[in-house]
């Protein structure tokens, strides 16, 4: 038995001369009408990098603003620093992070294909990404928004003195972009996979970003024709979500959450891939459950869908829907706790390391392990009563996405770091940041819960002094937070041109992408490979890939 | 039987051209599935609207032009049937008729978007453009509103499909002039004659919820 | 062969048909929401015809079927979930304000 | 600067309710973590990569355990579940002899009527152990009526009326927020919620500016906007009369009937073509965009207060209740 799961890949030097960064030229042309899915991934790595900064740059001023419970900033500067932190934050980094950056690079050489179905929708949905980036910045700097990141009517479409319409066309566009990536992926799965890749032989992160997929397909353009109906409320000052006209406020909740409550999925599941892919490696054991982690993801993708209202318990929804809703909702709970208990038990009688992107996942598990069993708080009918719109409701969110997706996203990019660049990344100051993010996070959000439940509204910029203190804890941890999140900008920006060089399979892993060298050759394989066995095939000792 | 066409090779990512067929109409499949949704959410819309001011828009149904609306639902059934017989010639290999099967095509959505713009003027010398130019009297006014808000938005965005549709098919005519396509390779007439027919199902829906609304009340 | 291919006509014909019918029906008072109901089945019926026809949905392979099948499913869900608090925001028959679990449900004018 | 607070006062027997289902639902979660932290922790020691422990016998049949926890973890959810349904229907089912006081939303401010006719902004005064139902709206966007100390909060919708009840149980003053994102001066859209001593809180409604009860402004309106003109004196020839009215089945033209209720008093003043009463000329204009929210409260009260009692209606004994 060896580490490998294909057949017919010789090994290869070191240092591999011909690869995708090199092949085709250099030139920036060769770089932004490029059809290679790694390029694009590259291209949406640096570009998702940007707008996380600005989001966080965004979060940076939040957290100073409540330092003091009169507020620093006017409230309307603060309301429009909260919005543009959520709209940037969940459109243009949560949900593009993993599935456009790892997703591209990697579901293709995880399947053994030369590229994804449909390269040249990859790059269009490239440039809708950042021309909506655009101008959603532009948004921002000619006078920002005021709404809030879901845009509530009548609110948004009657009352607020922002450039509503000018974000929603950028929200709009975003969508797309993600409705082509979704397109692709769900299509590159069916039909692209290599020879012998039948479906119980995918890795979880193809099936997560396949489930994830259906997501952006089947709710995106939901969101889509919801935010034109608002625009065309605010433009011509009739819609049907006006009240005062005989519409329904409700009404756009519904359609709103009918998106963004799948889009939460969006942005965890393909978190789940990579841990997934990270906790067998570095517990050499193959993943527990491998059919229940892979169907729970489906589950979650369909279920994800029946249950929107949960964010409507105190906006008007009739009694019998809350009781429906609800009931749904601790439904959808069962799958997310089933990979929980799925890592947890990988980890059984392995041979533990300790790396730093298994520093990263095991982060996840716990954060995300936190963030769920709130979810089981914020579902509860009652409970949810009394802290919607509060803290509690802010800090549950923040530990899937942020302790969860984004531990997922920096263990996923210090995993394949080797793999994209060709070098390593410095061990040390890797674990470090995992450590710095993994505290940081928590100073920055536990106490949001206890707020939460004291009963600190989200976005007021300023607040009763008795929650002074609780608030000062958490800036405290936003800045080692920051700190955390820096440090990777600069160790892996040095790696680039001073790390080690990475070998194509430095964790020993399986996996058709450590099959072919560091950094993959344009069409990924020089031989394509044929699959003969199930992924995961670890064993304990790491042992030179083949024999 | 059929003129020798091109066969080109599949494109890099794709190990045979049967491959590619596939992969394209599949993938034109799912973009269908998200277009149902994106209509969907106007439908949801509509439907909220209609089951809560029933009267009302049962006498906004009346106010549309229901010989414009029929007529462009014959126009558009046929349309279909002229792009169905265009794949057909595709799948045979008879350029000839595919090229012009193609431009009946594209001129019957042509119509269908004149006789549309026809309708859109009437409406706008009625006072019926709810923000611009609106003016309506009696109980109903506001739902009538709501209505013509819908309407312009679902006859609006499926008027954008419709140009589309046409340029995509006039593009396809010029290729199929040329020769570029075969009995072995049409994936493209193909698939857009699925965006094609999708099209008009929608319009399928639309014409009763638009045009038949009240017709049999006062 | 170069003969237009029978079946397709006779489908535009049913169409067509179908289409006569549908606007002759529409003036017919019939009680309830039974013209509305009439009206959509013929829709359905219609876009049945394009659907399997033209669009040669029937003889697609599974996947295709299942991809078309998505679409429509999680309409529904949209649709049938929606429904499970529009449906039941009724006005408690009380003299009273509407009761706590009731909402107004006809709210503006009709 | 505040000192460590952990749990927001405790005002209302909801309250407590809330905070037993608070720690079931935290006792199971810190069960489930302290299962996965210690399970975690447990394994990455021991079977650390240079452990020379037994790795032998690892568990073979996976489904069995799935399977297990699977139940497991849905059975504790259902449980959970209903606890907090049981709780969330109590809080929308009024006790019948609650005082109803209104509340009116607008940017940003809450504005409050007591029956009785006083008023106050941003401080709610309620007595202590009685049963009190708000019955809320809104001038313009979406606010949130939230009162932490007791654990309830409900949207204020512009266009219709949703309610929120409970019974204060501590004397006390507590904190009063709008929850819903509402424009500029979202944060300072608050107040206090004031919980009295009965006797106080009498002698505080004594000492309030009486002002006319809502019933008797609404009288008033009910002549200025010329109501009274058709529905009051002689004119009922041409439209119905409104004593008795209130809490009554309607016929309507189209053979329905309905419910005098609130609902319907108000959507017959803003759309009074909708539900035609049987046997009465449309003839009514629509005062929609004419009377803001704050008079039809009033003219809604109003209506209310000529039920000759019969409609037997808590309300309407409240509302008639004379202003001190």
């Amino acid at each position: 038995m060896t580490s490998a799961t294909v057949t017919g890949k010789p090994d290869e030097p070191v240092v591999a001369t011909r690869n995708y960064l090199t092949e085709g030229g250099v030139t920036l042309r060769s770089w932004l009408l490029t059809r290679d899915h790694k390029r694009i991934a590259i291209l949406y790595t640096l570009s998702i990098t940007v707008f996380f900064f600005v989001g966080g740059a965004a979060a940076t001023l939040i957290r100073l603003n409540l330092v003091t419970p009169s507020g620093i900033f006017t409230p309307d500067i603060y309301n429009r620093l909260f919005t543009l932190h959520g709209i940037v934050m969940v459109w243009f980094f949560l949900i593009p992070s993993i599935p456009n950056t790892m997703g591209n690079f990697l579901i293709p050489l995880m399947i053994g294909a030369k590229d994804l179905a449909f390269p040249r929708l990859n790059l269009l949905s490239w440039y809708l990404y950042v021309g909506a980036g655009l101008l959603a910045l532009f948004a921002i700097l000619i006078g920002g928004v005021d709404t809030g990141w879901t845009f509530y009517t009548p609110f948004s479409s009657l009352y607020s003195n922002g450039y509503v319409v000018l974000a929603l066309a950028a929200v709009l566009a975003v969508g797309f972009s993600s409705i082509l990536t979704g397109l692709n992926f769900i299509v590159t799965t069916h039909r692209m996979r290599a020879p012998g890749m039948t479906w119980y032989r995918l890795p979880v992160f193809v099936w997560s970003n396949y489930a994830t997929s259906v997501i952006m397909v089947l709710a995106t353009p939901v969101l889509a024709i919801t935010l034109i109906l608002v625009a065309a409320e605010r433009l011509l000052k009739v819609g049907i979500f006006d009240p005062a006209l005989g519409g329904d406020p409700l009404l756009f909740q519904h359609l709103f959450w009918f998106y963004s409550h799948p889009a939460v999925y969006i942005m965890i599941l393909p978190g789940f891939g990579v841990i997934s892919e990270i906790v067998p490696c570095f517990a050499r054991k193959p993943l527990f459950g491998y059919k229940f982690v892979v169907w729970s993801s489906i589950a979650i993708s369909v279920i994800g869908f029946f249950v929107w209202a949960h964010h409507m318990f105190v906006a008007g929804i009739s009694l019998y829907a809350g009781l429906v809703f609800s009931l749904l909702s601790y439904v959808i709970a069962v799958p997310s706790a089933i990979k929980v208990f799925n890592w947890t038990a990988t980890l059984h009688k392995g041979w533990i390391s300790f790396d730093a992107p298994m520093l990263y996942a095991l982060g996840f598990i716990g954060l995300f392990t936190i963030g769920g069993l709130t979810g089981l708080f914020v579902a509860n009918l009652a409970f949810d009563v009394h802290v919607t719109d509060t803290y509690f409701v802010v800090a549950h969110f923040h530990y899937i996405m942020v302790g969860g997706m984004v531990s997922a996203y920096f263990g996923g990019l210090h995993y394949w770091w080797p793999k994209v660049t060709g070098r390593l990344y410095p061990e040390w100051w890797a674990r470090i940041a995992a450590l710095l993010i993994f505290f940081g996070f928590n100073l920055t959000f536990f106490p949001q819960f206890i707020l939460g439940y004291l009963g600190m509204e989200r976005r007021y910029y300023s607040y009763p002094p008795e929650f002074q203190a609780w608030n000062i804890l958490s800036s405290a941890g936003a800045s080692v937070l920051a700190a955390g999140y820096a440090l990777p900008f600069f160790y892996l920006g040095w790696s680039l041109f001073r790390g080690k060089r990475a070998g194509s399979n430095p964790w020993a892993a399986t996996g058709l992408e450590w099959q072919t060298s560091s950094p993959p050759p344009t069409h990924n394989f020089d031989r394509m490979p044929t699959v003969t066995r199930p992924p995961y095939q670890y064993r304990p000792e790491p042992e030179p890939q083949d024999v | 039987m059929s003129e020798a066409g091109p066969l080109p090779r599949p494109e890099p990512q794709y190990a045979t051209t049967d491959q590619q067929a596939e992969a394209a109409t599949f993938g034109m499949w799912v973009f269908l599935a998200t277009e149902i949704l994106f209509f969907g959410g106007l439908l949801l819309a509509y439907t909220w609207l209609r089951a809560s001011h029933p009267a009302g828009v049962a006498e906004a149904g009346r106010h549309t032009k229901i010989v414009i609306g029929s007529v462009n639902t014959l126009v558009l059934l046929t349309s279909s049937l002229t792009m169905a017989l265009a794949v057909h010639a595709a799948e045979q290999g008879r350029r000839k008729a595919l090229t012009r099967l193609l431009a009946v095509t594209a001129l019957l959505g042509l119509l269908f978007l004149g006789l549309k713009g026809y309708e859109y003027h009437g409406e706008w010398t009625e006072h019926l453009v709810p923000g611009l130019n609106f003016h309506e009297d009696g109980p109903h006014a506001r739902t009538i509103e709501l209505f013509y808000f819908l309407y312009f938005l679902l006859t609006g965005i499926h008027g954008i499909h419709v140009t589309i549709g046409i340029g995509l098919i006039v593009w396809l005519a010029l290729r199929a002039r040329r020769g570029s396509f075969s009995s072995g390779y049409y994936t493209p007439v193909e698939v857009t004659g699925l965006y094609w027919h999708f099209v008009d199902v929608v319009w399928i829906f639309l014409y009763p919820l638009i045009y038949l609304v009240g017709r049999s009340g006062p | 062969m170069t003969g237009i291919p029978r079946s397709y006509l006779f489908t535009w014909a049913a169409l067509v048909a179908l289409l006569a019918a549908t606007l002759g029906l529409a003036y017919v008072p019939m009680p309830g929401p039974l013209n509305i109901v009439l009206a959509l089945g013929i829709s359905v019926a219609k876009a049945l015809l394009v659907l399997a026809l033209f669009m040669k949905l029937f003889r697609a392979p599974a996947l295709t079927r299942a991809a078309a099948a998505a679409g429509l499913f999680w309409l529904a869900v949209l649709f049938a979930l929606s429904a499970t608090d529009y449906l039941t925001r009724k006005v408690d028959p009380v003299g009273d304000l509407s009761a706590p679990t009731g909402r107004e449900h006809r709210q503006a004018d009709r | 600067m505040g000192s460590l607070q952990l749990l927001p006062p405790t005002a209302s027997a909801h309250a407590a309710d809330m905070d037993w289902l608070f720690a079931a639902l935290l006792g199971t979660s810190a069960f489930i973590l302290l299962l996965v932290f210690g399970l975690m922790i447990l394994f990455c020691v021991r079977y650390r990569k240079n452990s020379k422990v037994e790795r032998g016998n690892r568990l073979g049949r996976t489904w069995r355990v799935e399977v297990a926890w699977t139940t497991a973890t849905f059975i504790a959810f259902l449980g959970l579940y209903f606890w907090g349904a049981e709780l969330y229907v109590d809080i929308h089912s009024p006790p019948k002899d609650a005082t109803d006081i209104y509340v009116v939303g607008k940017q940003w401010m809450w504005k409050i009527e007591h029956p009785g006719g006083q008023r106050e902004i941003d401080t709610l005064h309620v007595p202590v152990g009685r049963p009190v139902r708000l019955v809320l709206t809104s001038e313009d966007v979406i606010h949130d009526f939230a009162i932490p100390a007791f654990r309830i909060r409900q949207d204020a919708l512009p266009g219709r009326y949703e309610t929120l009840w409970f019974t204060p149980t501590e004397v006390g003053d507590y904190r009063l927020f709008c929850a819903e994102f509402c424009g500029t001066w979202h944060a300072r859209m608050g107040g206090s919620v004031v919980v009295m001593q009965p006797s106080d809180f009498q002698r505080w409604l004594d000492s309030q500016d009486p002002g006319p009860s809502l019933a008797q402004e609404g009288e008033a309106l009910f002549r200025s906007y010329g109501c009274s003109g058709c529905h009051g004196g002689a004119g009922t020839v041409r439209a119905p009369r409104l004593e008795g009215l209130f809490g009554r089945p309607v016929p309507l033209e189209d053979g329905r009937t309905v419910i005098a209720d609130d609902r319907y008093i108000r959507d017959s003043i803003l759309m009074p073509k909708a539900e035609i009463a049987a046997g009465y000329p449309p003839v009514m204009p629509s005062f929609a965009g004419q009377i803001g929210e704050d008079d039809l409260l009033k003219l809604v009260a109003y209506i209310k207060s000529l039920a000759d009692g019969t409609a037997g209606t808590s309300q309407a004994g409240s509302v008639e209740r004379p202003a001190q």
